[in-house]
């Protein structure tokens, strides 16, 4: 009993972290510049290992190996942030311009929402203009 | 007959003896005249009762640098002016300094900066630029003076029961870590770990903790911070679950904003824990830390809505500051959460 | 509930086998770059899924000492990021 | 092999391409991580993973900051095209050198087979560890069996190997000579 709950939770665990996998792939892929692409490929892709390490440490079990993926797993979290502020961070050093709603409107057409139509208004001019109405 | 005019930022370094002496010396070797403006920032405005303390200890460093200036410069032409700057504001980190700094050149029309290598004001991070860039990308020339320092590791050193907290904490801590990957129930490796992680703590505690230790608080963090994590984890899915269905919509509907928030927090450990926070979850990443105030680069709106009612700033005020601290208005009333273009990268 | 016809093994080499797949389509963005940062961003993803592939194949060949390399792998792949990511800023400050 | 195996060669040859096309050395140096990635994962998988961890080491560490090193005090090309251009003789030349590999590669055993010299020559009766460690005195006459294999046994790798360290040496000193002694 306890062994097929651990199995099917393994299972879970497994496909749970290639699904994260494969919307971090096809976030890095797909979107449109590379502080969008940070979001998924470092943020996305922490869960996606983390699960999958998880049920690593599930198979191994009480063993010496499982303090490693539990380590590893610690690693991952910690470092994989770090290393996206690190590269997105140069990016901005670097002077590469992000791509904002505004700028991407002007090509696509997507689904106006609340919130963009309220800020564009300010943000045609000058860029760095305070929104009043989101920060009072 | 050409006046060389500098700016010396004066703290209570064991080199600032030696940077006044730079100052007076390179200057006058170009320049027949020369005015030295020493200044001192201070980190508090002036009202509160420590920072009423520090501004008197501040005078009383200007009038012994004045004393300095006037020993070096013999009998050559120098005129000497003092200020304590930073008195209405609250500077945080050396953003903050840098812009002080250039204030106070173009008001009073200064050539250069000579910095004393020694001279850390404010909160120093790992995510923070150091005063050096910050000073480069305002456009002010600074001269780092040329002085003997001590070995780097002293500053670091603080009182007797100050060092052995360091020591203590670290030694655990590396032993904790030793026996995690040993057998802790085998007499050679709680051997051996002994000797590591004494070694370990004699030889790097005054790098490893750039922070004070204190003997409650920071058990109490460490256990508070236990409670952060499940907590961080629970947004994490949550958040990741939000931006997968954006991502695998064929119409992609994501709206990419550049954000600026005004984090209040007091020092660099909590502006690192909260920068990283920010990061891991997804839909927001910080791309950039001006001392306090986070540049945040936002996917989805949903996930920027979260970001200005500042439930994980609120989060790891709790960890570092209790919980009477953690509860502060969103920054979004606070006023401190705007959308900013692209430039402010 | 086990399914008789399948091992928890085979399940963490097929595993492995789509994280590969994965890292294929992910290294689509190291090549096609355009910047320097996209492509270290693609790596540093690809470093990650090493790690990960790495831990499967441990717990799949049942070898719990792969994870030592993992481990290498993870810290290793950090330092690369940074150390990169600063030196496209600072040209060689870092180093 | 498995699918997983022939999975992670496409990825390696992908990674050794962009590697050596790219026109931004750079770009080249992030790639060429890609390549060691999948390297160490193959060499893990071939249940080597002393020669993996190496592999780690040198290959995301070491390597990176040498090259990066290297770039930093000389200059970058511009980059107008992202790829370089083809050599095609040398690709006829490395062409060939493949297809001779290839052509070995069916006298390969498979991983794990029982039927391998590790585990054991029929001429030896024992395996090769067990036979190094109780023949080596008579074979040879050297005390040590890590210097008789090295030196005796594995004699002509271990010559390959100095005649490329010191190939390599000759090298340097050659290019620290018109660069920077003169």
């Amino acid at each position: 009993m306890i062994e097929a709950a651990r199995f099917w939770a393994i299972v879970v665990l497994v496909v749970a972290g290639l699904f994260f996998t494969f919307v971090s792939a096809v976030g890095v892929i797909r979107l449109p510049d590379i502080y969008a692409r940070a979001h998924t490929a470092s943020q996305t892709d922490t869960l996606g290992a983390g699960l999958a390490l998880a049920a690593v440490a599930l198979a191994l079990g009480w063993q010496q190996a499982s303090v490693y993926t539990v380590l590893l797993l610690f690693f991952v979290f910690i470092t994989n942030p770090t290393a996206a502020h690190a590269i997105a961070r140069s990016a901005a050093e670097t002077g590469i311009e992000p791509v904002t709603a505004d700028s991407a409107a002007d090509g696509d057409t997507r689904e106006p929402s609340t919130a963009s139509t309220d800020r564009n208004s300010s943000d045609d001019d000058g860029g760095s203009d305070v929104d009043g109405g989101e920060t009072a | 007959m050409v006046a060389d005019r500098t700016l010396v930022p004066l703290s209570e370094t064991v080199t600032v003896r030696q940077t006044v002496g730079y100052a007076v010396q390179s200057g006058l070797e170009d320049a027949d005249s020369l005015e030295v403006h020493l200044v001192v920032a201070l980190p508090y405005d002036a009202e509160v009762p420590e920072g009423k303390q520090q501004v008197e200890e501040a005078k009383q460093l200007l009038s012994k640098a004045r004393r300095w200036v006037t020993e070096d410069a013999g009998s050559a032409d120098v005129t000497v002016e003092t200020a304590v700057l930073g008195t209405e504001r609250y500077l945080f980190g050396p953003r903050d300094y840098a812009d002080i700094f250039e204030e106070y050149t173009d008001d009073h029309d200064l050539d250069r900066v000579v910095l004393d290598p020694e001279y850390h004001p404010g909160v120093t991070s790992s995510i923070l630029q150091p005063l050096e860039h910050e000073l480069e990308s305002a456009g002010i020339p600074y001269d780092e003076a040329a002085v003997e320092r001590p070995a780097r590791h002293e500053r670091l050193v603080g009182e007797g029961t100050e060092r052995f907290d360091r020591y203590f904490a670290l030694f655990w801590i590396s032993f904790g870590f030793y026996l995690v990957l040993g057998d802790p129930t085998y007499w050679f490796d709680l051997v051996t770990g002994v000797a590591v992680a004494g070694i370990v703590s004699f030889s790097l505690a005054n790098v490893t903790f750039s922070f004070p230790l204190h003997r409650i608080g920071s058990p109490v963090r460490t256990i508070r911070f236990a409670f952060y994590v499940p907590y961080l984890i629970w947004e994490i899915v949550k958040a990741n679950v939000a931006i997968s269905f954006v991502i695998l919509r064929p119409s992609m509907p994501i709206e990419p904003v550049v954000t600026r928030v005004n984090a209040r927090v007091r020092s660099g450990l909590p502006l690192l824990a909260l920068a990283n926070s920010i990061t891991l979850t997804p839909g927001t990443l910080t791309v950039r830390a001006n001392d306090q105030r986070l540049i945040v680069h936002t996917l989805i709106p949903s996930a920027r809505e979260d970001l200005f009612d500042g439930a994980l700033e609120r989060a790891v005020r709790f960890v570092f500051h209790g919980r009477t601290s953690a509860r502060i208005p969103s920054p979004r009333e606070r006023g401190d959460a705007e959308i900013v273009g692209g430039d402010e990268l | 509930m086990i399914p008789s016809s399948v091992s928890i093994e085979e399940i963490f080499l097929l595993a492995a086998a789509l994280f590969v797949v994965l890292a294929i389509m992910m290294f689509y963005r190291a090549v096609a770059g355009p910047t320097t940062q996209d492509r270290l961003l693609a790596v540093n993803v690809l470093g990650t899924n090493t790690v990960v592939i790495l831990a499967l194949l441990a717990a799949g060949l049942d070898e719990p000492w792969f994870l030592d390399v993992a481990l290498i792998y993870a810290l290793l792949n950090f330092l690369m990021a940074v150390a990169i990511s600063k030196f496209t800023v600072e040209r060689g400050g870092v180093l | 092999m498995s699918a997983f195996a022939y999975a992670l060669v496409v990825f390696i040859l992908l990674a050794a391409l962009a590697t050596a096309l790219f026109r931004d050395v750079l770009s080249a140096i992030v790639v060429f991580g890609a390549y060691s990635l999948g390297m160490a994962i193959l060499y893990t998988f071939l249940l080597a993973p002393d020669v993996a961890m190496t592999e780690a080491a040198i290959g995301a560490g070491v390597t990176t900051i040498l090259l990066l090193l290297t770039i930093a005090r000389t200059s970058r090309p511009p980059t107008d095209r992202l790829f370089e251009r083809i050599h095609l003789p040398a690709v006829v030349a490395v062409g060939a050198f493949v297809l001779v590999l290839f052509t070995l590669l069916g006298d390969m055993y498979a991983v794990g087979d029982p039927n391998a010299p590790v585990w054991g020559w029929e001429a030896l009766e024992t395996t090769p560890s067990v036979y190094y460690v109780q023949e080596t005195y008579a074979d040879t006459g050297a005390q040590n069996a890590v210097s008789a294999v090295l030196a005796s046994y594995r004699g002509f790798d271990t010559f390959g190997e100095a005649v490329v360290v010191f190939a390599a040496g000759i090298a340097v000193l050659l290019v620290l000579k018109r660069e920077v002694f003169t």
